[in-house]
């Protein structure tokens, strides 16, 4: 019985410290990208105490920050529903931290006997892993309620029903891959993608895109941060939220975002399969981080760029183009993988599902169009 | 763990399902309620299926999944009509919503 | 002609409806008159021997063997001359002033009367039996006298109806609910050949429906206060011939239809009328108003013709003495001579209680010095009634008695005692009204005017005849 | 040893949310305390080896129903235990009767009868399987559970949408 | 002599009957009476001689009904027997209406009498001479009528209609039984008619049995009930001396002479059956104690026609005693003819007297007539002395035929006859002392009456003085009498009793002062021996308690009929009420409706649309569901 705790742990622990770590690293390089793309410089300024290194490039500013959570006053609003503000932001970070053991993440330090315990070997981790992701609505929303607040609610509730659209597509587009890969089992999509990586077919190509766009809403990223947006309901449903609650909120989404793209990437990029993997079996992990990194710059990229959606277009863009496409998808690479002839399947397919792809955005042209007031007259 | 443990929790599970459907004055409490009824169902199948003759003719879990997803469609249709009816009487509690009875 | 002669005062009922009510009396009177003459001519051309004459028989309900069948013979020849004489008489004796309602109604049971006594076909002879009743009834409720008339009436109708359901039921049974005809000659002839053979019950219902009407003692409760009740000439009828129907009834219907049924209950039919006669006799000898004496008298009367029908019964033929002709004649001559006296006498009533307002015995003395021509009227008629020989009823009487003593002499002796109590009332009546002194106030009459005399002429004249030579009368009735 | 405990800690925590569930005065709570249940039970699958049923469970209950209850709270009362209205409806008491009455007849013939046998192999459920037998044995009804579901989602939408607010053409393009 | 000479002898005096009905003046009225009564009178005797050399005849009228089988015709006989009594009727009828007309001359109503007295005539004349037996009866009643009529002729005294009653309801007590007779005759026999060329009744062997006694002696013992009644004989004598209250000349003429006499004449007339029947000793018997009776009440009476009467039931107890003791009727016929003459006499003396005294009656009030009345007292007294049989008068002649007759039949009745004869003898002398000797006793001075009346009075003296000597035995043979020996110890009884009764009747009463008591007339005397008080003890009281029955009977069954009528009442009450009002409308329809409308109440309760509750039903249901299927495994 301690044999088999003794072994949780080792799993536990370093999956955790790792990704905490990173979480810091992580804003950090958000601020740092963000600021280069509004061509400025990002944090520098916060320097180790009692040390000599000054400005170590703002690498201290997450540390800076995180004390600045802890010792900020917790505040909870007097009307509010204790429990659950307590509950929400632990909710939030629960679910992407067991979901992160889901991924086929092969750790540098372990031995066989271990390897077989990575949750990851699961028979069904995938769906798992959607179920998992799936709570995170539930703190949103528990987040949005228990503060009392009429803009945390509308900001939980815009979460929510932004969350719950954006699943579908994105469980459809992961089951193109389990269809391709015929199970749900993470190291055997893997395997799967050791010949050829999925993304490199067409229907995988769009589901990889459907997917990760499906990602960015689910995290609640860039263009899709709605709940979150400063200039409407300040800060959506973790407005109450002061202190270190907030910053627990702030680690869950970064985890969620991590877990995400981790699930991405062992879908569409082959899990940790890279040049030299073979030698170094240690290096599966680094090509795993890397590709986790590259797709986190991609969303960083874009949450500089792209201005915000508007809710309707943001519900309309899922269940109207996001949706049909994605099952358009499925069919398409049912038939492929049917066929299994890539010569011919590959060019219909893409032809298509750009064909498709266009045709939707056309007839949705109007969503898009700018919205007419009536005010009391 | 053997069935009657299951079957007793199961049981137990209905009585709690069965408690909030025939106390309750919310019509939202009684859906809670008729979830968990659901659910205590579920349980037994699969409990049935595990302790079961024949596991390998995956009864139990399919019955369950069919279970899990008609109760899915059942919550929506439920809940729809509550909004509905909740527009229409600005109430949802079943003792006011009696307008269906003989005068 | 019996059909003219039936309908005829029904027709003038009708007219005196149409017409203004002074013309009523008038009209009633020709209605009667012409009923009067119809049956003289009849009975002038009437053969004794031959049996039913005159006879019009005319299907009726073909269905049912019901038809309209009337005719005349012995029984009813002498009754039916009696009934329209006495219906002219109380159409005459009526006077003018009543309203037209009372003409219609008398008219009408008049006509009833013709029927019940031509008819031979049970059917319309019941529906005749019902129609004079009716009227009667009427007549004594709307224009009767004395605050019990309604009662009276009643009771009288009552009574009789009661009494004719029970015919009508025994009727039924007797014509097996339409097997058998219901034609008198018809049932007499098939009961003569033993063909018909009724039940006791079905003897006892017709018989009681009879006595009803003749009456006989425990059912004659209506009868005093009914003829009390009665305008007088109406009590004149009822007395005069509706009993006679009763009787007529017994003659045309007990003697040929139930011959076994009568030999067996004979004993007892005559010992009512015992009973009846000694009643009659002896609770008028109590009386203090006339109308109730004279109707218990003629209830004591009549009750010997019943005495006789029950010695026909009993009669073993072959005898030395033909009893059933002798007594059916000496009824049918008892009917006539009685109709005549009683009619006569309460006539007498009616004038007397016209002029006084009242007629109680103790109330009028010595009339015969005041009203000689009433106490000679008055003597003559109760004498007849009385049965002194050379008058009407002494004939019949001694018929009766010679019919009755040959059957049951023990029992006829007893019902001389009748005739002795009637010669004790009627003379009292006579020693109260007519002898002693005339009281100071009120006791004394006007005497009758010659119109009232004539009025009483022909009855008188018959009383006579009849008494005188009852041979002519007799014939009539000698099949 | 292990299996015993994870039974009872999961069985409780499935009694009291239940409990919870039913008797919470705030609904909030209510569904929150349901969720937990409906966990509870996901985990009680995993144990019994049906783990793709557990994860539909969590998908289906926790994900979606427990979100949508929350909706159709939201959209109603917002009961939020603040007003002391009476919980039990009329002759609640009978309700509690018969509540515990059912559980305990239908337990009758388990318990009188005593244990079945423990069969020895654990049943093997792996989602492949599943599919299959979807796919082959269970087709029929898969494909009608494809027509509900649709149903049931075009008249949840039908039942829920309730009058049109904004007549088309005045705000909004025809 | 043709039948319809024979039938005017009654139907004459019948037609003045009916013209004098309408008359008023009572002269007219009188003259045609007496023509009638003279033209049948001529017709009777000249009828009488030819029964007296021919045999009988007999004329049939005319048939009065013929009824099948039997017919009763009318027929007359003329034999000796009627021829007599035909001839006296008229003889001494003529007489009495010849001093009617003076009696009864200032009465207003004097046709009014001469019509009855004419009614009377015919009835007699026609019960003599009828050969049939329903004949008979009837005149026999029409002869009741007119005494009825006459007794009670002042109707304006209550006594005489009481008395006129009293004497018709008597009469048909007897008349009855004379019916009752001749119904038994008719019926046994089927003819009435008495001589019928051996046909009729009296030629005819009636053997059969009727009521367990011969029907001869039956129909005889009826007979004579009719002839008792009739003729006063003891137990129906009443009526005769209260039927004095008519005028005297109806006293004469019906009481005294003739309407009496038709008793003893049917007797007569019906003797071979009384023979056959073997009643005469009852005759006989009746006779001899009536003549007693009558005789001590004579004494013990004081009005003068009382008296007569007396005497004359007494003397028609003798005519009985005749008739029964004698082998054929002739001696009681010869002295009932005897007798109408002289009790005519008297009777219309008395009749003059008291005209003489103003209508005074009572004996004690007169007195002194002798001086005041020469002719009527000399009538009286010829007649007097013939009433108490003196030697060769005619009342002797016949009375001793008929002492000789019992004499030889039945000696103690010859005792008590003799004796009666003693008592009449001593009342007549009583009765004359009182009203000639002595002087006047009355209120005013008599005066003698009128010759129309006192003409008469000679007349019959003479004829009651000399007829028994004349006639006596023609009459007698041609009656049909065997002439037998007059023993002599009858002859000397005879002439004992009657002399010592006048001596005896004039050593108690001459020279006494008549105004004090009288020794004889003992009280039960004067009260006649309480028959009356007897009588109304027992009939009356029998009739009284019969009829007092029978009203009670009426009431009893008129409560009876209220009864009935209540009880149906009731009932249609009841079923009103109690049936039709609680049972259909409450229990039946209306309760039933409620039943099934609470049932739908109670149903629709289970609609409440409280949704819990249906839930809760569900449950209950899946609850005993499980149940049952376990129930069922188990």
């Amino acid at each position: 019985m301690t044999q088999t705790l003794l072994n949780l742990l080792a799993i536990a622990v370093p999956l955790a410290v790792g990704f905490a770590s990173l979480f810091a690293f992580t804003t950090w390089l958000e601020r740092k990208i963000l600021a280069r793309i509004q061509n400025r410089i990002g944090p520098n300024r916060i320097s180790l105490p009692f040390t000599r290194f000054r400005r170590l490039f703002g690498l201290i500013q997450p540390a800076a920050d995180g004390l600045k959570m802890l010792a900020k006053e917790d505040i909870v609003p007097r009307d509010a529903d204790k429990l659950l503000h307590l509950l929400a932001p632990i909710l939030s970070l629960v679910p992407p931290m067991m979901v992160l053991c889901l991924l086929p993440l092969e750790l540098p330090y372990a031995t066989a006997g271990m390897r077989a315990l990575q949750a990851a070997a699961l028979d069904n981790a995938v769906l798992l892993f959607f179920a998992i992701t799936s709570l995170n609505t539930l703190a949103v929303f528990m987040a949005g309620w228990a503060s009392r607040n009429k803009y945390s609610l509308l900001g939980g509730m815009r979460a929510v029903a932004q969350m719950v659209s954006y699943e579908i597509p994105l469980v459809l587009s992961a089951a193109v891959v389990i269809m391709a890969a015929g199970g749900m089992n993470a190291q055997a999509i893997v395997e799967a993608q050791r010949a050829q990586w999925f993304i490199f077919t067409p229907w995988g190509l769009a589901a990889f895109l459907i997917f990760f766009i499906a990602s960015l809403a689910e995290t609640n990223r860039s263009p899709f941060d709605l709940p979150e947006a400063e200039s409407e309901i300040i800060a959506g449903y973790f407005t109450e939220y002061s202190g270190f609650k907030f910053a627990l909120f702030f680690l869950g989404e970064y985890l969620a975002i991590f877990a995400v793209s981790g699930l991405a990437v062992t879908l569409f990029l082959g899990g940790g399969a890279g040049p030299w993997v073979a030698a170094y079996p240690a290096l599966s992990c680094v090509w795993f981080l890397a590709k986790i990194f590259a797709l986190i710059f991609v969303m960083i990229w874009l949450r500089g760029t792209l201005p915000r959606l508007r809710v309707d277009q943001l519900m309309g863009f899922a269940w109207k183009f996001l949706l049909p496409l994605s099952l358009l998808n499925l069919f398409v690479a049912a038939a492929a993988l049917k066929l299994a002839k890539p010569w011919l399947s590959w060019p219909v397919g893409a032809l298509v599902l750009y064909g498709a792809a266009v045709a939707l955005s056309r007839s949705h042209r109007a969503d898009a169009a700018p919205r007419t007031y009536s005010y009391a007259e | 763990m053997t069935l009657n443990h299951y079957l007793v929790l199961s049981a137990i599970l209905l009585g709690i399902g069965l408690l909030g459907v025939l106390t309750r004055r919310n019509i939202i409490v009684v859906l809670f309620s008729i979830e968990i009824l659901f659910n205590a169902a579920n349980l037994n199948f699969i409990a049935f299926w595990r302790f079961g003759p024949n596991p390998e003719a995956l009864m139990g879990p399919m019955f369950a999944l069919f279970a899990i997803a008609v109760a899915a469609a059942e919550v929506a249709v439920g809940l729809a009509l509550v909004i509905a009816v909740y527009r229409h009487f600005k109430t949802v509690d079943l003792e006011k919503l009696d307008t269906l009875r003989e005068p | 002609m019996i059909t003219v002669l039936t309908f005829a005062p029904a027709l003038a009922a009708l007219l005196i409806l149409l017409l203004p009510s002074h013309w009523a009396r008038r009209v009633a009177v020709v209605g009667a008159m012409v009923s009067l003459v119809i049956t003289c001519c009849l009975l002038s051309q009437f053969d004794p021997r031959g049996g039913l004459q005159f006879a019009e028989k005319v299907a009726w309900m073909p269905s049912l063997k019901v038809d309209y069948h009337v005719g005349l013979d012995g029984a009813n020849a002498l009754v039916l001359l009696l009934a329209t004489l006495l219906s002219l008489l109380a159409i005459l004796a009526s006077p003018g002033s009543l309203p037209r309602g009372y003409f219609a109604l008398i008219s009408l049971q008049a006509c009833g009367m013709f029927g019940a006594f031509t008819a031979l076909n049970f059917f319309h002879w019941f529906l005749f039996w019902e129609l004079a009743l009716v009227p009667a009834f009427f007549l004594i409720k709307l224009f009767g006298q004395g605050e019990d008339r309604h009662r009276a009436a009643l009771s009288f109708f009552l009574f009789t109806v009661l009494g004719s359901v029970a015919m009508l039921l025994g009727f039924l049974f007797l014509s097996g609910g339409g097997r058998e005809s219901f034609d008198f000659i018809e049932l007499a002839a098939r009961a003569r050949s033993g063909a018909l053979d009724p039940g006791g019950w079905v003897f006892a219902a017709v018989l009681a429906g009879l006595l009803v009407k003749v009456p006989l003692a425990p059912l004659h409760l209506w009868q005093a206060p009914a003829y009390a009740a009665a305008p007088a000439p109406v009590a004149m009828l009822l007395t005069g011939v509706m009993s006679k129907m009763g009787v007529y009834g017994l003659l045309r219907l007990i003697i040929p239809l139930f011959p076994r049924q009568l030999a067996a209950h004979g004993e007892t039919l005559m010992v009512l009328a015992l009973l009846t006669i000694l009643w009659g006799a002896f609770v008028a000898l109590r009386q203090t108003q006339l109308r109730r004496l004279l109707a218990f008298s003629s209830l004591n009367h009549v009750a010997y013709c019943v005495l006789a029908v029950g010695a026909v019964g009993l009669a073993i033929p072959g005898g030395v003495v033909d009893v059933p002709r002798l007594a059916t004649q000496g009824v049918i001559l008892q009917m006539f001579a009685h109709g005549l006296t009683a009619a006569g006498l309460f006539y007498l009533t009616g004038l007397i209680e016209q002029r006084a307002g009242r007629s109680g015995l103790a109330d009028f003395g010595g009339l015969s010095a005041a009203a000689p021509r009433l106490a000679a009227m008055f003597y003559i008629l109760a004498f007849a009634s009385l049965g002194l020989p050379f008058l009407a009823g002494f004939a019949a009487e001694f018929l009766i008695f010679g019919g009755a003593f040959a059957v049951a002499p023990t029992l006829t002796a007893v019902a001389t005692i009748g005739l002795l109590a009637t010669a004790v009332v009627l003379l009292t009546v006579l020693q109260r009204l007519f002898t002693g002194p005339t009281p100071a106030q009120g006791g004394s009459l006007p005497d009758l005017t010659g119109e009232e005399v004539l009025l009483l002429a022909p009855v008188l004249a018959l009383v006579l005849w009849a008494g005188l030579a009852p041979g002519h009368w007799l014939a009539f009735s000698a099949h | 040893m292990i299996e015993g405990v994870a039974f009872y800690i999961l069985s409780t925590v499935a009694v009291l949310g239940a409990l919870l569930a039913v008797s919470r005065r705030n609904l909030v709570h209510g569904v929150f305390a349901l969720l937990l249940f409906f966990a509870a039970l996901s985990g009680l699958f995993v144990m019994l080896m049906a783990d793709y049923v557990a994860a539909v469970q969590v998908l289906v209950y926790v994900g979606a129903v427990g979100i949508l209850q929350l909706f159709a709270i939201m959209l109603t009362e917002h009961v939020t235990g603040d007003d002391l209205r009476r919980l039990g409806a009329r002759g609640w008491f009978w309700g509690l009767m018969l509540a515990v009455a059912l559980p305990v007849v239908l337990l009758l013939p388990p318990l009188l009868n005593g244990e079945p046998p423990v069969p020895p192999a654990a049943p093997q459920s792996t989602a492949r399987q599943l599919g299959s037998q979807l796919m082959e044995h269970y087709v029929v009804p898969l494909e009608v559970l494809a027509l509900l579901l649709t149903g049931a989602l075009i008249g949840a939408v039908a039942v829920a949408h309730g009058p049109e607010k904004d007549p088309p053409g005045k705000d909004r393009p025809a | 002599m043709s039948a319809s000479t024979l039938a005017l002898i009654p139907c004459l005096p019948l037609l003045a009957a009916l013209c004098t009905a309408g008359m008023r003046n009572g002269r007219r009225a009188a003259a045609v009476a007496i023509g009638a009564l003279a033209m049948s009178a001529l017709l009777a005797l000249w009828a009488l001689s030819q029964a007296w050399t021919g045999d009988a005849q007999v004329f049939p009228l005319a048939d009065w009904l013929s009824v099948g089988g039997t017919r009763i015709t009318f027929s007359l006989r003329l034999d000796a027997l009627s021829a007599l009594m035909a001839s006296m009727v008229t003889f001494v009828g003529l007489l009495i209406f010849i001093f009617s007309t003076g009696y009864m001359a200032h009465d207003p109503r004097c046709a009014r009498f001469f019509c009855y007295l004419s009614l009377f005539a015919a009835g007699m004349l026609g019960l003599v001479l009828s050969n049939n037996l329903l004949l008979l009866f009837m005149s026999w009643e029409i002869v009741g009528l007119a005494s009825y009529l006459l007794i009670g002729f002042w109707f304006h005294k209550p006594s005489a209609a009481a008395a006129g009653k009293k004497a018709f309801i008597v009469t048909r007590l007897g008349d009855l039984g004379l019916l009752l007779g001749l119904l038994v005759a008719f019926t046994q026999t089927g003819t009435l008619e008495l001589y019928a060329g051996g046909a009729g009744l009296l030629e005819k062997d009636p053997g059969t049995l009727v009521w367990g006694v011969g029907a001869a002696k039956l129909v005889s013992l009826l007979l004579f009930v009719g002839a008792a009644g009739k003729s006063g004989q003891v137990p129906l004598h009443v009526w005769l001396p209260d039927a004095m209250e008519g005028p005297t000349p109806v006293s004469a003429l019906i009481h005294a002479a003739t309407m009496v006499a038709a008793g003893v004449f049917l007797v007569a007339r019906t003797f071979p059956l009384f023979e056959a029947g073997g009643t005469l000793p009852l005759v006989a018997w009746t006779g001899g104690v009536t003549a007693l009776i009558a005789a001590l009440i004579a004494l013990g009476q004081f009005d003068i026609k009382r008296i007569l009467a007396y005497s004359t039931v007494s003397q028609l107890g003798l005519m009985m005693v005749g008739l029964g003791a004698a082998t054929t009727g002739a001696i009681g016929m010869y002295h009932l003819f005897t007798h109408a003459y002289f009790k005519a006499l008297l009777f219309l003396g008395a009749g003059s007297i008291s005209h003489g005294c103003h209508h005074e009656q009572d004996i004690r009030k007169m007195g002194g007539i002798a001086r005041a009345m020469p002719v009527t007292t000399a009538a009286y007294l010829c007649g007097a002395l013939a009433l108490v049989a003196f030697p060769y008068t005619s009342g002797y002649f016949s009375k001793d035929a008929v002492l000789v007759a019992v004499y030889g039949a039945d000696r103690p009745l010859f005792y008590l006859c003799a004796f009666s004869s003693l008592l009449t003898a001593l009342y007549v002398t009583r009765q004359c002392v009182y009203v000639f000797a002595g002087a006047h006793r009355g209120a005013h001075a008599p005066h003698e009456s009128p010759a129309v009346m006192t003409v008469p009075l000679v007349i019959l003296a003479v004829f009651a003085l000399g007829m028994g000597g004349l006639f006596g035995g023609a009459l007698q043979a041609k009656l049909g009498a065997i002439h037998a020996a007059h023993p002599f110890p009858v002859i000397a009884t005879s002439w004992a009793v009657a002399l010592g009764g006048m001596l005896l009747g004039w050593v108690i009463y001459s020279g006494r002062d008549l105004r004090a008591p009288d020794p004889l007339a003992l009280v039960p005397l004067q009260r006649k021996l309480w028959f009356d008080e007897l009588y109304a003890a027992t009939a009356g009281r029998l009739w009284s308690g019969l009829t007092a029955l029978a009203v009670l009977l009426q009431e009893m069954v008129a409560a009876l009929a209220e009864l009935v009528q209540e009880l149906a009442q009731a009932t249609g009450q009841f079923f009103s009420r109690s049936v039709d009002g609680r049972l259909i409308d409450q229990l039946a329809v209306d309760g039933l409706a409620r039943r099934f409308h609470e049932g739908g109440r109670a149903a629709v309760r289970f609609q409440s649309g409280f949704l819990p509750g249906y839930l809760r039903w569900v449950v209950l249901g899946t609850l005993l569901g499980g149940l049952f299927v376990h129930w069922l495994l188990t």
